[in-house]
């Protein structure tokens, strides 16, 4: 049985609170885009013209059907390859996953619109509003309430993502403590510590939108 | 050596034309080391010592870019970086895909737990090439052919990650013996207690084993760039020794 | 439609607000509307009824423009309706009030009613917002300004709803089955407020079960049946002496006698 | 750089046997983790307060916990703090199992949730105990109301399983690793990748869709 | 309660089936009935009426033990009802139908009539379903057996449901609003049938917005407000000459009269 040794996390914990803000960092940017694309592609999918709809579900399902390690390590090479620019670890995981997070927000985003009632839809249209007024005021408001709680999970999911990365060398903190535990030898220790700083990070998150979401419920109920 | 002029070497000029010089990092002390409890400098070590002998001749800046242990060959081809600096152990796969620049060497020994009873039982690395015996490496590193060749008899578990050393694996019991460069184990016996070391003689510094050069490396056919690389190197060896010695005392 | 058929019709010699030409409407192979001709002029209250799924809140779809037509055509005020993506400019002209309220949960009682010509019209925050309050005292929910939907009774719900449509200075209202939600003894608010919008001579075709509402506050009832139109008059008329064995097939299903 | 693209062909054994990996963990993982998730949503519902605050912070815990840390947990950490010693296939399906078991449990819990009260009053009121209630009344409704969310867990479970290639299982992630190492071929051999897990996944998504709109819950 | 409170109760000379002591039942602070104390003689017909939100549902979910009370207590047939986790043999003989009807959607009608004997009296499945066929004739919907509850009309819905509670040949039947959520054509079908059962000399409870079947079908009515009874009698006394200002107001809120 050996004894656990903390010191090289202590002694280290300004490089890994580094890698912690580089991965707070990337999930919020990851979000925030994400999210912008998510409903984007959610909104085509529902409104869009036949072959847009076409095109995002295709998008859609070959995100749900491949692992984010292998979008992330083919973001990273194959991007310079294609494009003949080569793109820093940081900005291909935020390509990567701003792609693949985004699929399942829309996925989020189609779902939120669809469980609308028609009726309000159609209020919407007879007091003489155009259809993307309708989606604007009405739809989409009522949509995005009725998202929170599938969308905290999107955040955390998020979060555990860009510890992927640290595949492609993003200094975010699972690298850190990749880092740390190869130069102190103490991986046990530095790899549970991670564990416990995961969860302290994504567990408030999401009791906090649940928290947010109970309160906002009846404003999405129609 | 002053550098190749304009005209022999696209890479250089390429790299005089954008000011910086892209240089693939990851830690492997005592070579690269990176500097996780604060302080002044971020990297140390003969690594560092000569990338920033390459840029000031070059009169350019130094652009890090972090690899990992599955991306620090890859990136050359790919044009993501001029040259890997992480350290890297030149085998005759990786000759097949890049070139080195050498600096130093290193050897292999093997450790395990001292209350393991298959690792305490070996008096030789030889036994533990035995069928009862479980050898842990690292994949995509160098010692990953050595290891499948020189224990052939044994179980064999390849760990991916970016560790040094897989020592997880042997706290673990999930493996008997995993190979450490000689330099690793004199940090590791003296961070992690309760191991052992194949050959015990000498506390394994004079170990043979798997015994290769070990540099940086650029992309291939990039002839001129690479021998002006190496004649840099090899001009500074006595700087890049003391640096070396230095770290193994000082940091590990 | 003949002479005779319009006798004792209040306003049947006015033009018509809206003219339902031979109206057919399809849902893949299903005929929702089969050929449905009717008028309504200006300031009646038509009244449709009918047993559900005669089409009766399909014709007021149509007549919203909320769906395309297969055949025939639905002339409003002189013009023929365009097809549901061309039709916003038309929809502000109609008010409309559904089975569900379909107030929008997002917005205060207050906002819902300003809603509309505020996007649609462009009005200022200011003056939609005063004029949206008056429109709540007129439906007598002068308090409940502040409140979300979901804080309020099926039958406050409605009348926010109908000052909603109102807000709009519609020319014509049209109601799908306005208090069939509604608990009994919510219905009666909805109902006044209503019949005080027919005494000020608005323009309204009214789907209801609401037999007394038909016909005391109703000026033209229309009876569907399967998509058509069986039989219309007045309500007197209608309730008292109709003339066709399908109205009092409905009319005995309606009320139970035991 | 060019292109070899015989590598693949050359190590489709490897590729195959890893295919085969993944298709068992996924299918092993599930068998434990439906039984295991209906076992903590009842821990969940149970009006005993400790039970069911064990199973709150079952499924809290594993959910908001990445995975990869959680396979490498349980396969070098807990050997040592709990001196057990379970072999890398069976931990990879462990910690999967657990995880899965955490997501299904909810997924559970909000179809018995999603069940109107009215339905239990039915029952009761007909004279059934609350467990004959809940199984003959309430859990066949919600079983056909969750088949879509455990079948998208499914999904996400085949892509998960890449994750116990960190503790050197054969499943198709590492099998392709090893290849990658062995013969630098990175762009075809994650190309390849790629392609399978696509090919593999896509159809799982697409059948995960058409259970949604078959069995989704539509009230 | 005095005898002079029961005069002209049919059948108030025979034991209470059911009997309400100053029944108290709260949710969090909010007091749903304040005191209640009735009772139901064996083959009455008691409907309740009142306000929405005055407790007559809660009174008949504590009837059935569906809900524990905080005060008082409801005795039946002599004996003081158990808390709800003990009353599944209670509540076998007691039957229930309620406003949504709640039929089990993964069951067929014939199985849906047949499941409460099956599972709680363990009776075989051929005599179950031979009873249960008989019964869906009794209500009318012999040829609906294999249909499931998605296929079926609300009326015929809810005659299902009370199909469902008189397989378990229950000694009383608790109603609540079993007509609210119908179309209006099919609220004749379903208030045949429960005449049919009262006639049979069912003892009922009934909840109600039904007046027409209150008064020509029940034989005593209790008027409920705010967790309380307000008013009984006979149907004749309490529709005509109601003796409490808050039945009138009451009342006067249910039918719109313009
Ligand atoms: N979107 C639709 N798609 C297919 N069929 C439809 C659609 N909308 C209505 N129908 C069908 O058209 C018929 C007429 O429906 P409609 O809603 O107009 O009847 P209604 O007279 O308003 O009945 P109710 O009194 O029940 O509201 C019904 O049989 C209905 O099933
Ligand atoms: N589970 C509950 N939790 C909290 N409050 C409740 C609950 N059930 C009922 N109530 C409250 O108790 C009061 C009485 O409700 P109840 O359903 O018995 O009224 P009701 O007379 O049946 O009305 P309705 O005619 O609308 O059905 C209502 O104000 C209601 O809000
Ligand atoms: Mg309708
Ligand atoms: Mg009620």
């Amino acid at each position: 049985m050996l004894e656990f040794d903390f010191s090289p996390l202590v002694e280290s914990w300004r490089f890994l609170a580094l890698g912690l803000s580089v991965t707070l960092g990337l999930s919020a940017a990851v979000i925030v885009s994400s999210t912008v694309l998510g409903v984007l592609v959610g909104v085509g999918r529902v409104y869009g013209p036949r072959w847009l709809r076409l095109a995002l579900t295709f998008y859609v399902d070959s995100m749900r059907a491949v692992p984010v390690l292998v979008v992330l390590i083919w973001t990273f090479f194959a991007f310079p390859l294609a494009f003949g620019v080569t793109l820093p670890p940081l900005a291909a995981a935020f390509a990567a996953l701003t792609v693949h997070v985004g699929s399942y927000v829309s996925e989020i985003v189609r779902g939120g619109i669809e469980s609308v009632r028609a009726g309000q839809m159609r209020a919407a249209l007879a007091l003489g509003m155009t259809t993307s007024q309708a989606i604007r005021q009405v739809i989409l408001p009522q949509a995005a309430i009725r998202m929170l709680p599938p969308y905290a999970s999107i955040v955390t999911m998020t979060i555990k993502e860009t510890a992927v990365s640290a595949v492609i060398a993003v200094p975010e903190f699972m690298r850190s403590s990749e880092v740390v535990s190869s130069q102190s030898l103490r991986p046990l220790e530095v790899y549970t510590v991670a564990l416990v700083v995961y969860f302290l990070l994504m567990f408030p998150v999401a009791r906090g939108v649940d928290r947010i979401y109970r309160r906002l419920a009846h404003l999405g109920r129609s | 050596q002053e550098p190749p002029a304009p005209g022999q070497s696209p890479r250089i000029d390429n790299i005089r034309k954008s000011g910086v010089l892209r240089v693939g990092m990851l830690a492997n002390p005592p070579w690269l080391f990176e500097n996780t409890t604060g302080g002044s400098q971020r990297w140390e070590g003969p690594a560092w010592v000569l990338v920033n002998e390459y840029a000031k001749r070059l009169g350019v800046k130094i652009q890090e870019v972090a690899v990992s242990n599955d991306t620090k060959i890859p990136v050359l081809p790919t044009n993501q970086v001029d040259l890997t600096l992480a350290p890297v152990a030149e085998t005759p796969e990786r000759l097949a895909v890049v070139d080195f620049v050498l600096y130093s060497k290193q050897s292999l020994c093997m450790f395990g737990l001292a209350s393991n009873e298959r690792f305490a039982k070996a008096k030789s690395i030889d036994d533990l090439n035995d069928p009862s015996v479980t050898v842990a490496y690292l994949v995509g590193a160098a010692q990953e052919p050595w290891v499948k060749e020189r224990f052939a008899k044994a179980k064999q578990r390849g760990q991916i990650t970016s560790n040094v050393v897989p020592v997880d694996e042997i706290i673990a019991r999930r493996a008997d013996a995993a190979p450490v460069n000689t330099f690793a184990w004199i940090a590791l016996s003296r961070k992690v207690k309760g191991l052992a070391v194949l050959p015990k003689e000498n506390n394994c510094q004079d170990s043979n084993e798997k015994s290769q050069p070990v540099g940086l490396a650029v992309n291939k056919n990039e002839d001129v760039y690479r021998d002006w690389l190496r004649k840099v190197a090899d001009g500074m060896s006595g700087p890049l020794r003391t640096e070396e010695l230095r770290v193994i005392n000082d940091k590990m | 439609m003949t002479d005779a058929a319009n006798s004792g019709r209040v306003g049947a010699d006015r033009p018509p607000v809206i003219l339902y030409e031979e109206v057919v409407k399809r849902y893949g192979g299903f005929v929702a509307l089969n050929g449905v001709s009717a008028r309504v002029h200006q300031g009646e209250v038509v009244c449709l009824i009918g047993p559900s799924g005669s089409g009766k809140s399909t014709l007021l779809r149509c007549t919203n423009a909320l769906e395309a037509i297969e055949g025939g055509r639905i002339v409003f005020e002189g013009q023929t309706l365009p097809t549901p993506a061309l039709a916003a400019p038309v929809r502000r002209r109609m008010g409309m009030v559904f089975q569900n309220f379909e107030l929008f949960p997002h917005k205060s009682a207050l906002e819902n009613v300003a809603i509309g010509p505020r996007t649609v019209l462009g009005t200022a925050k200011a003056e939609a917002e005063e004029k949206a309050q008056a429109l709540l005292v007129k439906v007598g929910l002068a308090d409940k300004a502040a409140s979300y939907p979901s804080e309020l009774s099926g039958g406050q719900q409605q009348r926010v709803a109908i000052a909603r449509a109102l807000a709009m200075e519609p020319e014509v209202m049209l109601f799908d089955e306005p208090t069939s939600a509604l608990d009994p003894e919510t219905v009666g608010e909805v109902l006044n407020v209503m019949k005080r919008l027919a005494e000020e001579g608005m323009t309204m075709i009214v789907v209801t079960h609401e037999m007394t509402f038909a016909r005391r506050v109703g000026s033209w009832v229309v009876v569907f049946d399967k998509g058509r139109v069986v039989e219309e008059g007045v309500p007197k008329q209608v309730f008292e002496q109709p003339r066709e064995q399908r109205t009092r097939d409905f009319f005995s299903h309606l009320s139970w006698s035991g | 750089m060019t292109y070899d693209w015989s590598v693949i062909w050359q190590y489709r054994g490897a590729l195959l046997s890893g295919v085969g990996t993944t298709i068992l963990l996924s299918v092993l993982t599930m068998a434990i983790a439906l039984p295991g998730g209906v076992l903590v949503m009842l821990m969940r519902r149970s009006p005993i307060a400790p039970v069911s605050w064990l199973g709150a912070a079952y499924v809290e815990f594993f959910r908001n916990v990445p995975a990869i840390l959680l396979v490498y947990w349980t396969f070098y950490v807990l050997p040592i703090v709990a001196a057990i010693d379970i072999p890398p296939f069976t931990t990879g399906l462990l910690a999967l199992a657990l995880s899965v078991t955490a997501y299904n449990a909810e997924a559970f819990r909000a179809g018995v949730g999603s069940i109107r009260q009215g339905q239990w009053n039915a029952g009761l009121a007909l004279g059934m105990t609350r467990s004959q209630t809940f199984l003959k009344i309430v859990l066949p409704q919600a079983v056909s109301r969750v088949v879509p969310a455990i079948a998208n867990n499914w999904v996400s479970l085949f892509k998960n399983t890449s994750l116990v290639s960190v503790i050197a299982v054969g499943d198709l992630a590492y099998n392709a690793m090893q290849i990658r190492s062995q013969t630098y071929r990175i762009l075809e051999v994650l190309t390849a990748l790629a392609v399978i897990y696509w090919a593999l996944g896509f159809p799982q998504a697409k059948f995960v869709d058409w259970l949604q709109k078959r069995y989704g819950v539509k009230e």
